[in-house]
């Protein structure tokens, strides 16, 4: 209620946001084109992501539920109005429907139109818009995308240099891609329909490939900027479908002027989905199914994870941002967003689940039989995305959320600290070359220990609590994959502790590569670590409200808290209930347990391999990840190339041999005359009476009069 | 009284016709395009003679003037056509002259 | 108006016979000042821009306010006289036979915006032949203005046979272009291109005359054989109730289609366009690319959907099979090429299959759609064989494991080159997704003709798209530096990386990929009403309309009443009981 | 099919064989079979049209039509170009006759003349030229007889169907010659220098061009004296 007076220019201030990094990014491209001010770079696009994050913080206050009310839909949709002047085109005579009131008109946008669909059976114009859609869950959104972005980019400035804190090559670059990938990131989380999501989506995309790519010189950076990219389009694939698919059933249904692609329209209308079906599948399971498939490209999960370990060929800052903290989690937004149609299938959700629990136990296995030590943290994510995945499927998105939030603030703290480790290590990643780097970098020590902690479920830190909810949850809703979450968050602790035991305890030693001093890093490096740290602390208590009127440790901690507030101030549609306050224990002793288990067998950082030892193959398997990038490569990328040599082969020999073919017939029936041209003169005289005759004949046939 | 004239006039150019592409000697040939000039000749001036619609004209015999120059002047370069074939060659059989022949069939 | 509209007759005129003017100018240079025959084809190039430019801003009703009073849409620089104007009159003066063929020419905003297109085009296509045309300079940029005559000719055209004759023209500069300044299999190709295009658009001919014949019949109303018109606008209004029959409209589109579906090119008509892209030289591929390829589509869109919209109607569900069969046939045909330009080539006919495929799902956003298309794969692709051009006269090879890593030889060319490729991949935010999106998206939605499933075999074409051109781009800029022994060759005064000249070539291109990328409706908001015009009868959707309409009508006079089609717009009144309907509507027949 | 028509047909039918039979090399060389058919052919076909004729015409025509065609056939089927050569002044002098008959008496006269006396005296020329060797191989066989008569005649046959049609036969009846169609030397003359002056100029110049050319043509070039002898 802070910004209750906020005029309309604040207003257009707040619309502005995403454009700063944008801005920011044109600069370093006009001081790349000029060759002047070349210096400037990194200031223009610190500048304008932390003017976005400053705008990001403001939108987030003032979306701050009402919680003196019990009721605080109504009041905290009335603060949204007061930020905005409102949406352009408010369509009249048409009030949502009491059952679904989450998806509010009012809380449209409209900046102006950008694409025509023509006039609408009602002789409407529809427009594709660009236009925001801004509630409680964009507030989650654009704090996590606006604050990590801005730690993740003054960090990037001290990073990207050499050891002589001269910048690398392409510095300036790269700077530029970071600031439109902030653009790109903010445009997709406070995009109002369908269309301009899938905009922002593929835009984080691009950015993902650029970085990634980052370093083009390395085959395997280009190989994997490369794959991420085209894994993300096959999901991308099934998004845009679903878009279309969505337009389909509704188009016939809204009223005039509505475009069945924004938010409000869309899940205002989303039950009358349940009446339709296409060539026999029910139309929610339909939607809802193509939506996940993009969600499952953009947040690595089971089938379209592979990209997301080759990924780590970027430099580390971008795997905290993009590969950790804020794209991947797209697909879990995507999904929280779109709840009002997926809550419409039993089957879709069910396969949502099916899907996150897969890859839960998927990552976390190959997690554990890992060296590298940004793709083990790769695999964590792709792990805890799939827990968001199976609370989505649980139909509590608000767990979902509630764990992307404080999970990003974990991971970006754990792929920054990776990143110090590599900086010191001379780009020695491999935990097997070095170890008991305790002494030698006491900060990131400490930093990398309160994120391994929050990662792995530690009581009283971040992850505690969002995964406590998840699990809370999904046990209620099936107990089945509440064990498997339960056993997955073992895992977790065991593997997170694996690398941190294997980096930091032991003996000390390092790679040739990393000279003679590895040394801790500047203070421009260390700042955004600790503020990101005090996230992984604090940050679960958003979702926390303390109960003193219980006396039992844990249970005086309710899981709701002002984050519940601005979930239900949005287009989220909460079914879950929580098993009670017995699971917190559990998963507090299950988390304890797998840290200790970690200790027991990795805490002297043996050289030697004890778990590949005791499981044989199965560690193996593991080590090779489950043999998927070969599976694909197999079934999918050399079939469809063989498949394109045969087209090649076809279209030089049938299709153009049939046109060949075909201008051969003339040429045939030439060389088929030819042979009565036999050069005597009389023989073309003969022709030409025969000609004569024919043609008089025809004459008289057509013309018998004459 | 028109037919009989047109009728005779077309079988002179059809014997014509027949012995220009039977014969085999240039000179016959030539011989027998002027039998053809010789039939239609005779049928232009039938039809000013007789006329289908209207009165009598002088003009196919006009024509038909015009015909002999006509045939004076290719009698006078087809003979010295001949004469050169003759001399290149040797004999004044047609079926010596095949260049018209495509080379590639 | 009145000075305007002269000024605009005056620049539309000017720009098809300027370019014919300097043609014969430049051809008549003397040797020894050869090399004026550049600056003076750049320079006329930049007027029939900046002639363009004036026309497209006169149709801009929301620049220079409406005009419109009448039921007849204004042409910018309409001019018109009879040209050949063999007609006979009986005692009353009454016109009762004869042929008549108008030189009728003016834009509206299909034309317009393609126009501008080309006008952009055609200097940058001189602009980058400077440093790889040494041989015949004259007569090269004699054959570019000729030619550029009859892309301006063709998009002005409002009489069909004025249009065919254009159309025809535009032949025999490219002939020559390819034929001459060609790569090494240059004859074969040009003269492929000649025939292939030629044999098609002579049974387009056919048809053409059938139509304008059997439009005189009718005209007539059976007293026999009256005036032979080529009026586009009378032939596009023919009535489909008691005028031409299904059949004939049938067979009428194909013989259209011949024409236009080889020029376009159509899967499987295309086998022409690889093969003469790979030999033309730079400015002609930009040419063919960017403006020769799109007559086609301009073609349908302009003739065949108004003036046999039965046929269209008939054929649609055969036009999209086509045209997604184009679009996963060209992409993975693309995808294997070794030649950097055949690979671009076969994007083209991947790429043109969404356009047509837009065009058959006879939807207004994907006509609309379509059009952006056409406008959008010019600006794309005549980039990205720009780009191919600049690297093929430094490294004299366009084979893709030759070349490799470039992207730190030549970080501007990097920087193009993956601009062009995202915009034609279809990055959302530049041009290239706007129609793309649209157009796929009216497939999936035009349950009348094409539905889900060409939507979704269209739409693989948006994955394999991206797998065929990240491809390139990986192996031409990323990993290690590879490059041809004795290259970069930059004897012709060029430099590592892209001279300045070079750069202001792909600039302009660059700038307007997002320009139309984050505001299409500078074209289709003039578009949209053209093409869906309620006033206007002969506007393509109203002929569409009819044609299902007198379908209908056909279907229900003669079948069993169960299989006449359900009402298309039935405004639903209620909300709780639409839904129902509707999805008996959409899916209740299939 | 009128009656006549069926006649003239059969006419037709007749010459053709006969031509046929008559040409040098035939394989069935029936000299006299050739020779009983074409009389035929022509006795049916003259004496069927004779009749439309005025009475007083009907002899000369009959006459004229007769000595033209066996004319026209014997230059045809003559196996000696000289022969050829000499019955086609029989053919000439035939259709002078039916020129005058028509009243074209100063055509008849200007063809007389040209033909007689200037073409058919080249011809002779030449031939006495070009063949002192007496019979060549090429004279005394015919090329395809059968299929140049049978085209050839087909065609006949079809024209003659044609004029047997009532549009030609409306002209059957005589038609007054007014003097100024007469073809005297005064209308003639007239209508050449008034109607036709320009014909008659573009004329000249054809001849004189078609006498240049023969020059240029014939003239024997220094060197090629042996050359044509060599094949």
């Amino acid at each position: 209620m802070m910004l209750a007076d906020a005029d309309n220019q604040l207003s257009a201030l707040l619309l502005s946001m995403p454009l700063w990094p944008l801005l920011g990014s044109v600069l370093v491209g006009v001081f790349l084109a000029t060759g002047k001010l070349k210096a400037l770079s990194d200031k223009a696009v610190v500048g304008g992501v932390g003017v976005s994050a400053l705008l990001g913080v403001i939108t987030f206050f003032s979306l701050m539920p009402d919680t003196s009310h019990d009721d605080g839909h109504a009041d905290a949709s009335s603060a949204i109005r007061l930020v905005a002047d409102g949406p352009v085109e408010e369509p009249s005579g048409h009030s949502p429907k009491a059952s679904n009131g989450h998806a509010d008109a009012s809380r449209t946008h409209t900046l102006f139109h950008w694409i025509s669909l023509g006039l609408d059976d009602q002789g409407a114009t529809r427009w594709i818009d660009v236009n925001y859609y801004i509630d409680g869950l964009t507030g989650i959104m654009l704090v996590v995308v606006t604050v990590i972005s801005l730690l993740v980019v003054i960090y990037s400035t001290g990073y990207m240099r050499d050891h002589h804190g001269h910048p690398e090559v392409g510095y300036e670059r790269f700077f530029a891609f970071l600031g439109l990938f902030v653009f790109s990131m903010l445009m997709l989380v406070l995009a109002g329909n369908f269309v301009l999501l899938y905009l922002g989506w593929e835009a984080v995309g691009l950015c993902s490939y650029l970085l990634i790519g980052f370093y083009y010189q390395k085959p395997e950076a280009a190989a994997a900027a490369k794959k991420a990219f085209l894994v993300n389009r096959i999901g991308d694939l099934g998004f845009a479908l679903g878009i279309f698919a969505l337009y389909l059933f509704l188009s016939p249904v809204v009223g005039p002027g509505e475009n069945p692609l924004d938010y409000a329209v869309a899940f205002k209308y989303a039950d009358t989905l349940n009446t339709m079906e296409l060539g026999g599948v029910a139309a929610p399971t339909l939607v809802s199914l193509l939506l996940l498939c993009g969600a499952l490209g953009k947040s690595a999960q089971f089938p379209l994870y592979v990209w997301l370990p080759d990924a780590m060929e970027g430099p580390s800052p971008v795997s905290a941002l993009i590969h950790a903290a804020t794209m991947v989690t797209a697909g879990v937004y995507m999904v929280a967003r779109c709840a009002p149609i997926f809550i419409q299938s039993e089957v879709a959700l069910f396969v949502v689940m099916v899907i996150g629990l897969i890859g839960a136990v998927l990552a976390a296995t190959m997690a554990m039989a890992q060296y590298d030590m940004k793709r083990i943290l790769a695999y964590s994510t792709m792990s805890q995305l799939a827990f968001m995945f199976v609370a989505l499927g649980a139909k509590a998105p608000q767990a979902a959320i509630f764990h992307l939030y404080t999970h990003a603030f974990f991971k970006a703290l754990l792929f920054l600290s990776a990143g110090s480790v590599m900086h010191a290590m001379g780009n020695v990643i491999d935990v097997r070359l070095f170890s008991g780097l305790r002494r030698v970098l006491p900060h990131t020590y400490r930093l990398m220990l309160i994120g391994c902690l929050a990662l792995a479920g530690f009581p009283l830190l971040a992850g505690f609590w969002s995964k406590d909810e998840i699990v809370s949850t999904v046990m209620h809703h099936s107990p089945v994959a509440g064990w498997i979450l339960l056993f997955t968050a073992f895992l977790t602790a065991y593997y997170t502790f694996r690398m941190f035991f294997l980096c930091f305890n032991g003996e000390q030693r390092f790679p040739k590569e990393a000279g003679d001093h590895p040394h801790e890093m500047p203070g421009v490096m260390l700042a955004p670590k600790y503020l990101l740290a005090i996230g992984a602390v604090l940050a679960g208590y958003i979702g926390v409200s303390f109960h003193v009127s219980s006396t039992a440790f844990l249970g005086a901690l309710e899981p709701h808290g002002m984050y519940h507030g601005y979930i239900e101030n949005s287009t989220i549609i909460n079914e879950s209930h929580h098993s009670g306050p017995w699971l917190m224990y559990l998963s507090a002793a299950v988390a304890l347990a797998g840290i200790g288990l970690a200790w027991a067998r990795y805490g002297a950082a043996p050289r030697t391999e004890p778990d590949q030892a005791l499981l044989g193959p199965i560690w193996n398997l593991w080590n090779a990840k489950y043999y998927v990038d070969e599976l694909f490569d197999r079934v999918l990328v050399r079939p469809l190339r063989g498949l394109g040599r045969l087209f090649v082969t076809t279209d030089n020999n049938v299709v153009d041999g049939l046109i060949t073919f075909c201008a051969a017939v003339p040429r045939g029936i030439g060389a088929a005359l030819q042979l009565t041209q036999r050069g005597v003169l009389q023989g073309y005289a003969l022709g030409a009476v025969v000609g004569v005759t024919l043609l008089l004949l025809f004459w008289k046939w057509i013309e018998p009069a004459l | 009284m028109l037919l009989p004239y047109v009728l005779v006039g077309a079988a002179l150019f059809v014997l014509g016709l027949v012995g220009f592409v039977t014969r085999r000697n240039l000179i016959v040939m030539f011989l027998c395009t002027e039998l053809m000039f010789q039939g239609i000749i005779v049928n232009l001036v039938a039809f000013g003679r007789y006329p289908l619609r209207g009165e009598p004209t002088l003009d196919g015999q006009i024509f038909s003037m015009f015909l002999l120059v006509v045939a004076a002047s290719e009698a006078a370069l087809g003979l010295a056509l001949v004469v050169l074939l003759y001399r290149n060659k040797g004999t004044l059989d047609a079926n010596a002259w095949t260049t018209l022949k495509d080379a590639t069939a | 108006m009145g000075t305007m509209h002269l000024a605009a007759q005056f620049s539309l005129n000017a720009l098809i016979f300027l370019p014919i003017l300097a043609a014969v100018v430049i051809w008549a240079l003397p040797k020894h000042v050869e090399r004026m025959a550049q600056q003076v084809a750049l320079w006329v190039g930049m007027v029939t821009l900046a002639l363009g430019a004036f026309l497209w801003v006169l149709g801009q009703p929301q620049l220079v306010g409406s005009a419109e009073t009448t039921d007849t849409p204004t042409l910018v620089g309409e001019t018109e006289f009879a040209w050949i104007n063999a007609v006979i009159h009986d005692q009353q003066e009454n016109e009762v036979g004869g042929v008549r063929v108008r030189y009728h020419v003016g834009l509206d905003p299909i034309s317009s915006p393609l126009m501008l297109l080309t006008a952009l085009l055609v200097p940058l296509s001189v602009a980058c032949s400077f440093a790889s045309i040494k041989t015949r300079v004259r007569e090269y940029y004699a054959w570019m203005m000729a030619l550029t005559a009859g892309m301006f000719g063709v998009f002005a055209a409002r009489d069909l046979l004025l249009f065919y004759i254009f159309f025809e023209f535009t032949l025999v500069p490219l002939y020559f272009l390819i034929g001459i300044w060609g790569g090494s299999d240059r004859r074969y190709a040009a003269n492929k291109f000649f025939i292939y295009t030629f044999v098609g658009s002579v049974i387009t001919f056919a048809g053409i005359l059938y139509l304008a014949i059997r439009a005189s019949f009718l005209e007539s109303a059976g007293t026999g054989l009256g005036v032979i018109d080529f009026d586009l606008i009378k032939l596009s209004s023919l009535p489909l109730e008691n005028g031409l029959t299904a059949t004939e409209q049938s067979l009428l589109f194909l013989a259209f289609f011949a024409g236009f579906a080889i020029k376009v090119p159509f899967f499987p008509l295309h086998t022409w366009l690889p093969l003469a892209h790979t030999e033309a030289p730079t400015a002609g591929s930009v040419l063919l690319a960017g403006v020769l390829l799109k007559l086609g589509t301009y073609g349908f869109l302009r003739f065949s959907l108004p003036m046999v919209p039965l046929g269209a109607v008939q054929w649609a569900s055969v036009m999209g099979a086509l045209a997604v069969a184009g679009i996963i046939y060209g992409a993975l045909c693309s995808w294997v090429q070794r030649d950097v330009k055949k690979l671009v080539a076969y994007s083209s006919v991947s790429h043109l299959g969404f356009c047509m495929l837009g065009m058959f799902s006879l939807l207004p956003f994907g006509l609309s759609g379509s059009v952006l298309y056409m406008i959008n794969h010019g600006l794309s692709t005549a980039a990205l064989f720009l780009i191919v051009g600049m690297i093929y006269e430094r490294y004299h090879t366009r084979d893709v494991n030759q070349i490799g890593g470039l992207a730190r030889q030549m970080p501007v060319m990097a920087f193009f080159l993956v601009f062009f490729v995202l915009s034609s991949v279809g990055l959302p935010g530049l041009n290239g997704f706007v129609s793309e999106f649209t157009v796929l998206f009216a497939a999936f939605n035009s349950t009348d003709h094409l539905g889900p499933s060409f939507g979704t075999l269209g739409a693989t074409g948006i994955l394999l798209g991206a797998i065929y051109l990240l491809y390139m781009t990986g192996k031409v800029l990323f990993g290690p530096l590879k490059e041809p022994a004795n290259t970069p060759d930059l004897s012709a005064g060029l430099t590592r990386d892209l001279t300045v000249r070079e750069i202001t070539i792909l600039t302009p291109l660059a700038v307007l990929c997002i320009v139309l990328g984050v505001a299409p409706r500078l074209v289709t908001d003039t578009l949209d009403p053209v093409l869906a015009d309620e006033r206007v009868p002969y506007s393509v959707l109203n002929r569409i309309r009819q044609a299902r309409d007198s379908q209908i009508h056909l279907v229900t006079q003669t079948a069993s009443p169960t299989s006449a089609t359900r009402p298309k717009s039935e405004p639903l009144a209620d909300h709780v009981a639409g839904p129902v309907a509707v999805g008996e509507v959409i899916f209740g027949e299939s | 099919m009128s009656g006549s028509a069926l006649i003239l047909s059969a006419a037709v039918l007749l010459g053709a064989v006969g031509v046929y039979l008559a040409m040098p090399g035939s394989r069935l060389s029936l000299g006299r079979a050739a020779l009983v058919l074409l009389l035929g052919a022509g006795a049916i076909m003259v004496g069927s049209v004779t009749r439309m004729l005025e009475a007083n015409q009907q002899v000369w025509f009959a006459l004229f039509a007769a000595l033209g065609l066996w004319g026209a056939v014997r230059v045809v089927t003559h196996r000696r170009p000289v022969y050829s050569a000499l019955y086609f002044i029989l053919v000439v002098v035939a259709v002078t006759g039916m020129l005058v008959m028509m009243h074209a008496e100063f055509l008849a006269a200007a063809v007389l003349t040209i033909y007689a006396g200037a073409i058919l005296v080249t011809y002779v020329f030449v031939i006495m030229l070009a063949q002192q060797g007496g019979d060549s191989a090429y004279d005394a066989h015919a090329r395809e007889p059968l299929w140049g008569c049978l085209t050839g005649f087909l065609l006949l046959a079809v024209i003659a169907n044609s004029l047997m049609e009532p549009a030609t036969g409306s002209a059957a009846g005589a038609i007054e010659l007014p003097a100024s169609a007469a073809g005297t030397v005064q209308n003639v003359g007239i209508s050449l220098l008034t109607t036709y002056v320009v014909g008659i100029e573009l004329t000249g110049v054809l001849l004189l061009a078609a006498m240049v050319g023969a020059i240029a043509i014939a003239r024997r070039r220094a060197g090629e004296d042996t050359a044509g002898e060599v094949d």
